[in-house]
């Protein structure tokens, strides 16, 4: 099974990498927002898998915590972009 | 010297502290500056962090015995570099906290923040300081002269 | 290979399509709205397959209760984020890109 | 080139090209969304390489709280980065390049990635890791050995006593040691423990690692570095009451400014409502679930700061004001601190030393250690929660002129 996993993780960071290309790359302020929430999760997914490839597998809050931190980094970005200030 | 394998880990953790040092030097723009630090700190966590690996270890949170044996038998990597490191990351916030706090003031004193003109301002008002000194020592010096005569 | 396991295979690897086709469609496609049906929505599609995939392999309850609370939590906040971010850009004046308007290339 | 090694690298690579991206993009905006993405990814290696309360740490601090304190500062310093005359900065390429070529020499005798002979297993954490907590000892100085467990054996995880000479200067017993083979081993009490002759100890249930809690690096920080973390949280409480020096503005002009509530939008306000709860009790549950897996007081709070915050975005800063004012989070920073050190205290008053934890349960020392732990884990989510929103709070009302 393991293999399956580590499959899975690669795949998924090839993914990172192209939307990091589009993070960078990206002509509107909106497609970097974008890419980086893509990578938000997607790197929660990795990090499920890396728990299942080091065999840990009851390390799952730190996917919680990833969730929660791309969904307010998200809403942070986006408010500084629409309305230009943060309160 | 170990095989070449065994540390090129090192070598990644050098070139990123390194992009960090570059940005710090070669970028006048302060927020700049102050983001590449962070790069810089980062790539000495990684230092840290790599240096506790264990062949086959997992990460240092023992298991519970369940029937005399305990659950997970491998080696576990050694905890006291992750302790260290978890101490900075929180400082290293603390200090961007501040080191922003202070670049926003800077932009309301100088206006601007990049790091070339605050010089360039700073230079402009040592010099007119310097001028204006020198206008008023000439000023005294040419009174002076002046009590002088009288007493004479 | 249990059955169990022959079904975490065909699941993780669905989802692992389904992502890379999204990543591939964010750096293909002209405009930042077609772009974003890329990424919404296979993202969460992805996640959803692959968090049930690994319900199937994980022996203790509690850990397969957490993988479900995560892929509910993802299935809440990512198309939440991708409505907002499509908000943000309409408001801003950010037009879809129409193959008449520009000849075929952005 | 193991599963750790292949993955260690795709994510270095790509760590590192998000940092050359980071420094290179013009526009201030998009460095500080690459510096979010750029926190993720490290904390993916910090995973990868077993570090679960540095991933958390990295993930809540670095990948949240920073780039939030980023995009809030550039609502007042602007944007764009000055155009630069030229792209490369050649002396500082040539002085990077010197600096790494020195520090790469550094690293050629280093051991092995992952090598257990290494030198740093063998020092210092194996005698720590022996030490039986709450071993009470009525003779003052230089605490002898409960008479079953001799510190300069050390006792590995089967129970096979290895003999460390005194004189550290003699390694050779390093080359036969468990450690060269296993990696570093916990040692562990043999399952059926006899009862030591000396009163004040007592018996050590099987899985009780010696009294240490299971996740050995909150029982680092919390108990073995108490003195460290406790003035790491003042670290913290400094660089919150520095803000409030550096960007409050008089009482009367900050609060009555209006926020910028994205409260309109329907969907955002539903969601954030179905989600703080969520949130808050998730972040409870990662300070006292420090203790047994990865979590803590530092990225608990973090996390119910980022809470509050998601509640100021929304719903504006005026609305986050009527439930946490500003004089109610700036006395709760300082009361995480009285709280860490009143537990120091109140282990003295209980006749230990100063956060000597197992004087507060004198029965079971283990528990007496967890006890004292969680109070202080509390002590510091408090404060590090109360900074991080404090700090918000100052960068989000200060309005340029």
């Amino acid at each position: 099974m393991s293999h399956v996993y580590l499959a899975t993780a690669v795949v998924l960071l090839v993914g990172a990498f192209m939307l990091l290309y589009r993070a960078i790359a990206g002509p509107t302020v909106y497609d970097r927002i974008l890419a980086t929430n893509a990578i938000g999760t997607k790197t929660i997914i990795f990090v499920t898998l890396l728990g299942y490839i080091s065999g840990r597998t009851e390390f799952i809050d730190m996917a919680i915590v990833y969730a929660l931190i791309a969904f307010i980094t998200t809403i942070a970005v986006l408010k500084y972009i629409e309305k230009g200030r943060l309160d | 010297m170990t095989d070449v394998l065994g540390i090129y880990n090192y070598w990644i953790y050098v070139l990123l502290m390194m992009i960090g040092l570059y940005g710090v030097i070669a970028k006048p723009n302060l927020i700049k500056q102050a983001i590449a630090l962070g790069l810089f700190q980062t790539g000495i966590f990684l230092y840290y962090i790599s240096m506790a690996v264990i062949d086959g270890g997992t990460a240092p949170i023992w298991t519970t015995i369940e029937h005399g044996a305990q659950k997970f038998q491998g080696p576990y990597d050694n905890p006291l570099p992750h302790v260290l490191i978890l101490t900075a990351i929180v400082v290293s916030v603390s200090v961007l906290a501040v080191a922003l706090a202070l670049i926003i003031n800077i932009k309301r004193q100088y206006g601007t923040i990049e790091a070339d003109e605050i010089e360039a301002m700073d230079l402009a008002d040592k010099a007119r300081d310097y001028v204006r000194g020198q206008v008023v020592d000439a000023a005294d010096d040419a009174e002076t002269k002046l009590e002088g005569r009288h007493h004479v | 290979m249990h059955w169990n396991e022959i079904v975490t295979t065909v699941l993780l690897s669905l989802g692992c399509v389904i992502s890379f086709s999204g990543s591939y469609g964010v750096i293909k496609l002209p405009d930042f709205y077609a772009r974003l049906h890329a990424a919404g929505k296979t993202d969460s599609l992805a996640q959803l397959l692959i968090f049930l995939g690994l319900v199937f392999v994980t022996p203790d309850l509690l850990t397969q209760i957490k993988l479900l609370l995560v892929a509910m939590v993802l299935l809440i906040t990512a198309p939440t984020a991708t409505h907002a971010i499509t908000k943000a850009a309409h408001l801003d004046g950010l037009r879809p890109w129409t193959k008449s308007e520009r000849g075929g290339r952005p | 080139m193991n599963a750790v090694v292949l993955i260690d690298t795709l994510l270095l690579l790509l760590v590192t090209v998000s940092a050359i991206a980071i420094i290179e993009v013009r526009s201030l905006y998009s460095s500080a969304m690459l510096t979010g993405v750029y926190s993720l990814l490290m904390a993916l290696v910090w995973v990868n390489m077993h570090s679960m309360d540095v991933a958390f740490t990295e993930a809540a601090v670095g990948g949240g709280i920073s780039t939030i304190l980023l995009i809030g500062t550039l609502v007042h310093v602007g944007r764009e980065e000055k155009p630069l005359k030229k792209r490369l900065h050649v002396p500082a390429l040539i002085f990077t390049a010197l600096t790494g070529a020195a520090l790469i020499y550094g690293t050629l005798d280093m051991p092995r990635f992952g090598d257990p002979a290494a030198p740093i297993h063998h020092y210092r954490v194996p005698e720590m890791l022996a030490q039986t907590v709450g071993f009470v000892n009525k003779t003052p100085g230089k605490q002898p050995a409960p008479e079953g467990f001799d510190a300069q054996q050390y006792r590995t995880f089967d129970g096979r006593v290895k003999d460390i000479p005194a004189d550290p200067t003699d390694t050779a017993w390093r080359e036969n040691s468990p450690l060269r083979t296993e990696g570093l081993l916990i040692p562990t009490v043999p399952y059926q423990h006899d009862a030591h002759a000396e009163p004040g100890h007592h018996l050590h249930p099987p899985d009780d690692f010696n009294g240490h809690v299971p996740n050995s690096v909150t029982s680092l920080l919390a108990a073995y570095r108490g003195y460290d973390t406790m003035f790491e949280t003042t670290v913290i409480f400094t660089a919150g009451v520095s803000l409030i020096l550096l960007l409050r503005r008089p009482r009367r002009e900050g609060y009555l400014q209006k926020g910028a509530p994205l409260g309109d939008q329907v969907i955002l306000r539903v969601v954030t409502k179905m989600s703080i709860p969520f949130i808050l009790i998730f972040g409870f549950y990662v300070i006292t679930h420090g203790e047994l897996g990865p979590g803590g007081g530092f990225q608990g709070g973090v996390i119910l700061a980022t809470a509050f915050i998601l509640y100021a975005l929304i719903f504006g800063r005026p609305a986050l004001y009527r439930i946490v004012p500003p004089p109610v989070s700036d006395v709760l920073t300082g009361v995480g601190v009285l709280v860490y050190s009143g537990t120091g205290a109140a282990c003295m008053l209980l006749g230990g030393k100063f956060l000597d934890y197992a004087f507060l349960n004198t029965a079971s020392p283990g528990d007496g250690e967890a006890l004292g732990m969680t109070l202080v884990e509390y002590g510091v989510g408090i404060t590090v929660s109360m900074v991080m929103l404090t700090i918000f709070n100052q960068l989000a009302e200060e309005q340029s002129k």
